[in-house]
């Protein structure tokens, strides 16, 4: 460690991933909201990385190739050689095999839910991980979401679940070299296994709660920042868009969710109606502050989606009309068409989307009364389906299936009461389910495209939810340093400092900029 | 020595009641942090995961009365659980690093408005129908200003606008933490602007109180008496009057620190303070269930001992009560 | 007749501030000792001393504003037992308290008329309300509170001291009482007004047959109004005997001091100064004779032995070892 | 011979609903060494009168008019109502002391008697040394019969009879040349009160310092003063010694007053009082103050108002001893 | 003259709140595209970032903030009284478990068991804020109901009207209630002005609903907006300015209830001429 600050010629790059009065001394990449961002990724590196912005584009990391077998059920990586822990110990099979078997014995840390059985080094580089049930769909998980650490510093510690890795080893592109509570610092990793990278020979990371990082955005204190910033033109930008840049890239859809169990909103027409009722274009720009963009009738961002949309809604696109919503709500009793809208009160762009939609419906004759409440208690709220209408977002995966997955298989619908994962308008549909099944079955890329596409089909036909806009990734950074940061153009990463493994691979791009 | 032991039982009556409505509120109410967690983590968690993170985080399903029995056991050996939002850092640990900075700044801004706020308000009632009178409307409206608004004004106009300080955090980045000057300066630094919010929002009360009494006081027949001896005037005003206006106003000051410390969170949370404030706005928007009981325990016992302290100096101060306290 | 009778009433009060002795038990405040008193109908009686001395006490005994540690209070002969109910409240309806402080005992809130006519109203006596109106009427009347109507809408801070003490004297007619008890219900008011006051309640007494105490401090003032007077001393009764006869000739020690510093402007030469001490502590009052530490004749067995009655016949009787010695 | 002179004085205290003229011409002397009794009902300006005197008085009272003269013993006058800051101070204790009414309100409740005499003495005789002052205040303790090691009691722990002893040695600890007493006994016992009495009394003729004494209760005076101003209403209305006012009151509201008070001793004389009430000071009846509850007034008396002339042994108000009011 | 100047503000904000919405018809929460506007003809007060028109939210705030003052003032004072009478006039057992009570809702901190108790709750309604600042706060004004209930309950013409029969809960409504009316107006005005704070703390940490246009909602979108950052004082100025400004206009009233109750209060005028 040391400040190496001074002595390299290239400037730090100063960070702001995650708003946070202090950090804690965290640095286990299992640990959820306690762990400091960088330490998956940046420390604890991945098998292979997944651009989410291009669906399908898969890099290999730490493993070099993946092979399925057993149905599915096992999955068997030939790991890239000469790769060193920080601490000059060769990285082998048997620190990923070690990995997978902490997962299995600490299901606390188990964030992926991975259903690992056994994991066995079968050679220095090649180990196979072995599931309980087909598990093509999750290869994203098991490779592109699970951070490697040493085994031979992690099997000394008796409980993972509570170890803070105060003195990080990883194989990635920096270590940690200095902590406070309102500041830590990663230097470059002399004995990267990318040679002469990363450029970048200094990160710090300075904590920001969400305001103070609004000034520091204003006063030019940050590099790299990923912040929702209310007037990112005035705040941020300055009216220097050449330096000051931003970029915020689709990372799952916002849908209005209507709950089905509802017998009204479980009518199509009703649906129908209220999806061309709702000017998107005006929520976006108003509420949003066209940070965003409207989402695709699919739900799925596009262009990187391209693939996965059944080709004949690929140019659909959502439009306003009136008169049909109006159309199709006659044979209905208006004084049934009451409902609440529940927002989580934190998130004000959905508290201004809310009373959007209440207008545009209130011009078709549909009375919502817009209710702010707490985030525990809308997530507990949508979560059970005591709601009629509510606003929430889907996070994407590496292929938009995950989105859809997420947003429609019957197999998470819960009944009323219970908490449920996910689809929580409790959308059940033999035909959905039956796709969403096939999709899993299979490790063929066509065949997923295939079955995903028939997912979009239905989104847009029967409006199981009604998508409004992308959620924006948040990122903010500045071109006066460094260079070569993700793009509209060059989309190879999310360019959001707090996604993980994507930031690292961001830093790995950068390069000084031209004096 | 009565009259202490009295209070003190009673305090730790109090306390008790604290730390049990403190067991018992999050249990009474709905609300599962983990799913929470997982919600805000966007994508990052499984939902499947829910289950082994619940036991993680040490949720149980004992019953009630022995989940009552396990906290007072762990309060008694200090232990405040693991913060569901810091996992797994301990929460005494988040509380021992947060409170040293909401003691510093809550605690000299605190005193220095008594201080202030009890001369001001001596001397407004000393000089009634002077020019001092014009502070009255002043302190009214100051009184009534919510803390955060008097934080906001003061981030505009001396943070952003001016640029005089800074407006986020304890100490400047470029330091490191140690017992260096730069350091201290650093934080004193820092701290000016909440410091004087909280000077300014509370400064109000005493002066207004302190004012009352002293009023009353010096309609009392020993101050006239005392005038009559021929005293000087500060002597009658400080030895005769305020010496005994204070008394009424200790208990006050006590118990109107738990506004104190209450308006101190908004101000921290406005100046992004790692406070203690900050902290249990954390936890409360994370359901942190231990971290909230540890925040609001801590904040309950130091305003409870700050009222002790207060009975302690209201018996060295009053003879009264230290004769039935033999 | 006698109306009302304590006998040997004793009240101790816990008390509130104070040492702790064993056990953490404060010892309490003996305020009152074995005190008998008994009020004749149609006559005044007074019950005179020093401030403290327990007079108060006596009056809320006998009203039952809290029971005693021991002793009886009787009513027409009859002991008194029920401390709730039907039969409690029909014994405070014939006492009635008057208190000392005119400006204390009026609701500021209340107009004179809604003190009359509760009283009369929670009682029966009023038929109707313009029947409540005529009682309300007689009753001002009776207290020479004139013109009724001007005084009846008014709020007792619209009274002067007399008049309160006056509204005051009449609710606790409108109860129609047999016994009246008024503590000190002149101390508060104007030398120029007091006896305005004093006549009222003595042509109460005559007139209507109540049985009235008279508590003061001003013997001087008992001597006029009261037939016999009770002295008492520390809690203690110590002398007794009607008004004229114990004023001339007091027997104890105490009373002789307490007429002799009494102002007279018709003394020619003013009393020796001499110090008396003060009055005891209640909480730990002196053994035997109350008074000895203060008395200038006093024996040695004044301070063992607390002296019993001394009946010197016509009335009069005192607790001294040296009732009998004249000087 | 006059240490005091006061001349015309008028005090207001000034309020919304227009001024309590509670002072209103008052000329009075107080000679050396004498006791002046200063009698009157409640609220008649009594007090006002005295911190008018000693410059006590606060907002919103306000002197209106007149002068107060002190005369020091060497000759030279001091025109008190002038006096600047520092000069007050002095004025104030060296040459004129106050004991308050109440003992226990004008002792500072939270510090020790003897600190509270230091002071003084700390104040106003700065070359005094720490031992110096200690001795001078067990010797003023002692002097007024509190035992010295009472000076580290703090007043409440002292019976009331000793903070008024205390209260006194406070206003001898530099022996000034008056002693204005508020109504220092009226809180008191009548033996204890009589005790201070005497005490004064001795004091007086030790030190020879002039007293005004407040009271309400004449027959206190009677006995105590040298002689006796009567205020009615904001006035002096009668001045004279007290044997004389005793033998013969000329003005019939101290005639009145007189009679209020039962006698102990000798027959039981009829007591008369004064029929109605003390008037309103915002909004005085013209002419003599008096006269709607004077029995001997006549039409004449509410119009004039009386001026206070030189009779034998005094002066007098009153239009029916004025010689030009009788015809 | 304090009483005047304190009920005027409040006769005024207490107009605005039950006129306003009247006479202003628009919808608080209506959105439009002219964001962040300064004060202008249009838009007296400016906008909000989403085009919000700042009067119409002020005057409809003055409905949420006022509302949950006086209710939560309300249910307080109620408590307040029915704690601080009955235990001040029954004494004994009852009276100590009602003072060790007040005085623990006294010491313990009354914002963060609000922040603690809004974070549980399930309903942020206006009415739950209400009640929940009410919980909280309703033990000061029981202490000092207390302390004068005990005297009062000593003054004679208690001891009368219970020597002349009156039942204790008439004595309780009758006698004693109406002397300690100011006492009880000034506990309820302190309430509102402390309800008030602390409502509008709650919603500026987001603890409110916050769909509900309220003073403290607009504080916490003008501070999640970074008014401060942009400049935008009209955002944040006028709700905090009301906020402060209902406060005053209550502390006066209740300076100016204390100074009639107590005269030696009063500000006074010293004459020049007056050489006392
Ligand atoms: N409720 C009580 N609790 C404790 N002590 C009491 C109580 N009431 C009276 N005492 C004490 O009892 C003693 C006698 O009091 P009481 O009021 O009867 O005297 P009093 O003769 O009426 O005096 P005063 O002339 O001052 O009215 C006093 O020492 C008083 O302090
Ligand atoms: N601060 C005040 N403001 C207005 N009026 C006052 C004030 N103090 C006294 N007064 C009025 O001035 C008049 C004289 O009061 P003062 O106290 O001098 O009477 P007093 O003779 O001393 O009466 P007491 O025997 O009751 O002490 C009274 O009518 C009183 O009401
Ligand atoms: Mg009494
Ligand atoms: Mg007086």
């Amino acid at each position: 460690g040391g400040t190496a600050t001074q002595s390299t010629s290239a400037p730090p790059l100063v960070i702001h991933a995650v708003d946070a009065g202090t950090f804690q001394e965290d640095f286990n990449p299992y640990h959820l909201e306690g762990v400091n961002f960088g330490t998956s990724g940046m420390i604890h590196e991945t098998l292979m990385y997944f651009n989410k912005l291009k669906p399908g584009e898969i890099t290999p990391w730490l493993a070099l190739k993946h092979e399925w077998s057993n149905n599915g059920k096992s999955v068997t990586f030939t790991l890239r050689q000469g790769v060193k822990w920080s601490d000059g110990q060769p990285f082998t099979a048997d620190d990923v095999a070690f990995t997978f078997q902490m997962l299995k014995d600490n299901p606390q840390l188990n964030r992926n839910a991975l259903e690992v059985e056994a994991a066995k080094a079968l050679a220095p580089d090649q180990v196979r991980v072995d599931f309980k049930n087909t598990s093509y769909a999750k290869l994203f998980n098991i490779a592109g979401n699970t951070p490697i650490v040493p085994k031979h510093l992690w099997e000394k510690q008796k409980d993972p679940v509570t170890f803070t890795n105060p003195k990080p080893v990883g194989t990635g592109p920096y270590t940690l070299s200095k902590f406070s509570a309102q500041l830590y610092e990663f230097v470059k990793n002399p004995s990267y296994w990318q040679p002469g990278k990363p450029e970048v020979p200094v990160l710090r990371f300075p904590a920001y709660t969400a305001n103070a990082v609004q000034t520091a955005l204003q006063q030019g204190e940050l590099d790299w920042a990923g912040a929702f910033v209310p007037d990112i033109q005035k705040i941020y930008v300055q009216g220097k868009p050449e330096q000051n840049k931003f970029y915020f890239p689709p990372e799952g859809v916002v849908t209005l969710l209507p709950n089905l169990t509802n017998p009204v909103l479980a009518k199509p027409e009703v649906r129908q109606a209220i999806s061309l009722a709702v000017d998107r274009d005006k929520i976006v720009r108003v509420a949003e502050r066209g940070y965003t963009k409207v989402a695709h009738p699919t739900g799925v961002p596009m262009p990187g989606g391209d693939a996965y949309v059944s080709p004949e809604y690929r140019g659909a696109a959502f439009k306003v009309n009136v008169e049909q919503a109006k159309e199709l709500l006659k044979g209905i009793d208006p004084g049934q068409l009451k409902f609440t809208l529940l927002v989580p009160s934190p998130f004000t762009d959905w508290v201004n989307a809310a009373q959007l939609i209440r207008e545009d419906l209130a011009k078709v004759g549909i009375t919502v009364e817009t209710r702010g409440v707490a985030f525990a208690d809308w997530v507990s709220k949508v979560g059970k389906g005591n709601y009629d209408l509510s606003i929430r977002a889907t996070p994407s995966g590496p292929t938009p299936y995950f989105q859809m997955r997420s947003m429609l298989f019957g197999g998470l619908a819960t009944p009323v009461g219970e908490a449920a994962t996910g689809n929580y308008q409790r959308w059940k549909d033999a035909e959905t389910d039956r796709l969403i099944d096939a999709y899993a079955a299979t490790e063929d890329e066509a065949e997923q495209q295939k079955v995903t596409q028939g997912l979009s089909k239905i989104m847009v036909e029967k409006l199981p939810t009604l998508p409004l806009f992308y959620s924006p990734s948040w990122a903010q950074y500045r071109t006066d340093k460094y260079v070569g940061w993700p793009s509209e153009q060059d989309p190879y990463a999310m360019p959001s400092p707090y996604t993980s493994p994507d930031a690292a691979v961001v830093l790995l791009h950068l390069k000084p900029a031209p004096k | 020595m009565r009259f202490l032991a009295r209070r003190l039982g009673f305090y730790l009556l109090t306390a008790w009641a604290a730390v049990t409505l403190n067991f018992l509120i999050p249990r009474l109410m709905p609300g599962d942090p983990v799913e929470l967690l997982v919600a805000r983590m966007k994508g990052n968690v499984e939902p499947a995961a829910i289950d082994a993170m619940r036991r993680a985080f040490g949720i149980s399903d004992a019953s009630l009365w022995q989940q009552y029995l396990d906290y007072l056991g762990n309060l008694a050996r200090g232990e405040l659980g693991r913060s569901i939002t810091f996992f797994p850092t301990e929460v005494s640990t988040v509380i021992s690093d947060s409170l040293p900075w909401t003691i510093g700044v809550v605690g000299i801004a605190t005193l220095i408005s008594y201080l202030v706020g009890t001369s001001l308000g001596v001397l407004m009632a000393w000089k009634r129908g002077t020019w001092l009178d014009g502070v009255l409307p002043a302190a009214t409206f100051m009184h009534a200003v919510p803390y955060f608004w008097v934080a906001l004004a003061l981030v505009f106009v001396f943070g952003v606008t001016l640029q005089w300080f800074p407006v986020s955090r304890a100490y400047g980045l470029d330091v490191m933490p140690g017992f260096t000057g730069e350091f201290a300066g650093s934080v004193a630094y820092h701290a000016a602007l909440p410091a004087i919010t909280i000077v300014l929002a509370s400064m109000a009360d005493r002066i207004l109180g302190m004012r009352n009494v002293m009023v009353t006081t010096l309609g009392e027949d020993y101050v006239v008496m005392a005038e009559a001896k021929g005293l000087t005037s500060r002597r009658v005003m400080w030895a005769y009057a305020a010496r005994n206006a204070i008394l009424p106003n200790i208990t006050s000051f006590a118990l109107s620190l738990g506004f104190v410390v209450g308006g101190s969170v908004l101000t921290e949370i406005v100046f992004s303070y790692p406070g203690i404030g900050s902290m249990l706005l954390k936890g409360v928007e994370n359901e942190d269930f231990p971290l909230m009981q540890g925040i609001f325990l801590v904040i309950s016992l130091a305003v409870l001992v700050a009222n002790f302290l207060a009975d302690l100096a209201y018996v060295v101060l009053d003879p009264r009560t230290r004769q039935e306290a033999e | 007749m006698i109306i009302l009778e304590g006998r040997n009433l004793t009240k101790h009060f816990a008390a509130a501030h104070g040492p702790r002795g064993r056990f953490g038990r404060r010892p309490p405040v003996r305020a009152v000792e074995d005190v008998s008193i008994a009020l004749r109908a149609g006559s005044v009686s007074a019950l005179v001393g020093e401030s403290g001395c327990g007079k108060s006490t006596v009056a809320r005994l006998l009203a039952q504003v809290y029971p005693a540690t021991s002793g009886e209070v009787l009513l027409r002969g009859e002991h008194v037992r029920a401390h709730r109910g039907a039969a409690f409240r029909d014994y405070r309806r014939q006492v009635q308290l008057i208190f000392q402080d005119p400006f204390a005992s009026l609701n500021p809130f209340h107009r004179v008329r809604y003190h009359l006519a509760r009283p009369l109203r929670l009682h029966g006596h009023a038929r109707s309300d313009a029947h409540e109106r005529e009682l309300v009427a007689e009753l001002l009347e009776r207290v020479s509170l004139t013109p009724v109507e001007q005084f009846m809408d008014k709020l007792p801070h619209e009274l002067s001291g007399g008049q309160r003490q006056r509204v005051a004297i009449a609710r606790a007619l409108a109860v129609r009482p047999v016994a009246l008890i008024a503590d000190e219900p002149v101390s508060m008011l104007d030398v120029s007004i007091r006896l305005g006051v004093l006549r009222l309640l003595e042509g109460l007494a005559q007139e209507s047959g109540l049985a009235l105490l008279y508590i003061t401090h001003d013997i001087a003032s008992a001597r006029y109004f009261a037939e016999d007077i009770t002295v008492m001393y520390a809690g203690r009764l110590i002398e007794s005997g009607p008004s004229e006869e114990l004023t001339q000739g007091a027997r104890h020690p105490y009373t002789r001091l307490l007429l002799d510093s009494a102002p007279d402007p018709d003394r020619l030469a003013p009393p020796a100064a001499e110090r008396h001490g003060e009055p005891p502590s209640l909480i730990d009052p002196p053994g035997g004779c109350r008074f000895h530490p203060r008395c200038p004749i006093a024996l040695p067995v004044c301070s063992e032995e607390a002296p019993e009655r001394t009946d010197l016949g016509e009335g009069r009787w005192t607790h001294c070892y040296q009732a009998a010695v004249r000087q | 011979m006059n240490v005091l002179e006061i001349r015309d004085l008028g005090v207001d205290y000034l309020s919304g609903t227009g001024a309590v003229h509670a002072v209103a011409g008052v000329s009075l002397d107080l000679r050396r060494g004498e006791i002046l009794g200063l009698a009157g009902e409640s609220g008649s300006g009594k007090s006002t009168l005295a911190n008018a005197v000693a410059r006590l008085l606060r907002p919103p009272a306000a002197i209106t008019s007149g002068s107060v003269v002190y005369h020091r013993r060497d000759g030279t006058e001091v025109d008190v109502l002038a006096l600047r800051k520092n000069e007050l101070r002095a004025f104030r204790w060296k040459e004129l002391a106050v004991v308050f009414q109440s003992a226990m309100n004008s002792l500072n409740p939270v510090s020790t008697v003897g600190a509270q005499i230091e002071d003084v003495l700390r104040i106003h005789e700065p070359e005094m040394s720490r031992a110096e002052r200690a001795e001078r205040v067990v010797e003023l303790l002692q002097r007024v019969g509190i035992s010295a090691d009472r000076r580290r009691s703090y007043p409440h722990e002292l019976s009331g009879g000793m903070r008024q002893r205390a209260a006194i040695a406070i206003a001898l600890a530099l022996n000034p040349e008056i002693i204005i007493m508020d109504e220092p006994t009226t809180a008191l016992d009548v033996v204890v009160q009589r005790d201070i009495l005497g005490e004064i009394r001795a004091l007086r003729e030790e030190y020879g310092f002039a007293v005004v004494f407040i009271t309400h209760d004449l027959s206190l005076l009677m006995e105590i003063s040298d002689r006796i101003a009567i205020m009615y209403a904001g006035r002096v209305v009668e001045t004279g010694t007290a044997e004389g006012l005793h033998r013969a009151a000329r003005h019939p509201y101290t005639g009145g007053l007189l009679r209020s008070f039962p006698r102990l001793r000798g027959p039981r004389e009829e007591l008369l009082g004064i029929p109605g009430t003390p008037p309103d000071l915002r909004s005085p009846p013209p002419g003599c103050a008096f006269h709607p509850r004077c029995g001997l007034a006549m039409d004449e008396c509410s119009a004039t108002m009386p001026a206070l002339v030189p009779r034998k042994g005094g002066e007098v108000a009153c239009l029916l001893n004025d010689g030009t009011g009788v015809s | 003259m304090k009483i005047k100047i304190g009920a005027g503000i409040l006769v005024l904000f207490a107009l605005v709140a039950v006129l306003g919405p009247l006479l202003i018809s628009a919808d608080p929460a209506a959105t439009s595209e002219a964001g962040l506007q300064g004060p202008s003809a249009e838009h007296w007060l400016g906008t909000t970032q989403t085009g919000q028109d700042i009067l119409v939210q002020t005057v409809y705030g003055a409905r949420v903030s006022l509302g949950v003052g006086v209710l939560s003032a309300l249910i307080a004072t109620m408590l307040a009284i029915a704690v601080g009478l009955i235990g001040g006039y029954v004494g004994g057992v009852v009276d100590e478990v009602l003072s060790v009570l007040t005085n623990i809702f006294l010491v313990l901190p009354a914002l963060p068991l609000i922040i603690v108790l809004a974070g549980y709750l399930p309903q942020r309604g206006v009415a739950s804020v209400a009640v929940v600042i009410a919980v909280t706060g309703w033990a000061w004004g029981a202490r000092v109901l207390r302390a004068q209930t005990l005297s009062v309950r000593r003054r004679d013409f208690v001891q009368a009207a219970r020597a002349s029969g009156e039942g204790p809960l008439r004595i309780v409504f009758y006698e004693i209630m109406p002397v300690l009316l100011p006492v009880i107006a000034t506990s309820f005005l302190a309430t509102v002005v402390a309800a008030i704070l602390a409502e509008a703390g709650l919603s500026f940490l987001g603890l409110a609903d916050l769909s509900t246009v309220s003073w403290g909602s607009m504080l916490y979108f003008a501070q999640n907006g970074q008014a401060l950052l942009i400049g935008a004082w009209w955002w944040f100025i006028p709700p905090g300015l009301c906020i402060a400004l209902i406060g005053t206009g209550l502390a006066l009233v209740n300076f100016g209830i204390d100074e009639i109750a107590n005269p030696r209060l009063r500000t006074i005028k010293v004459p020049r001429k007056a050489r006392a």
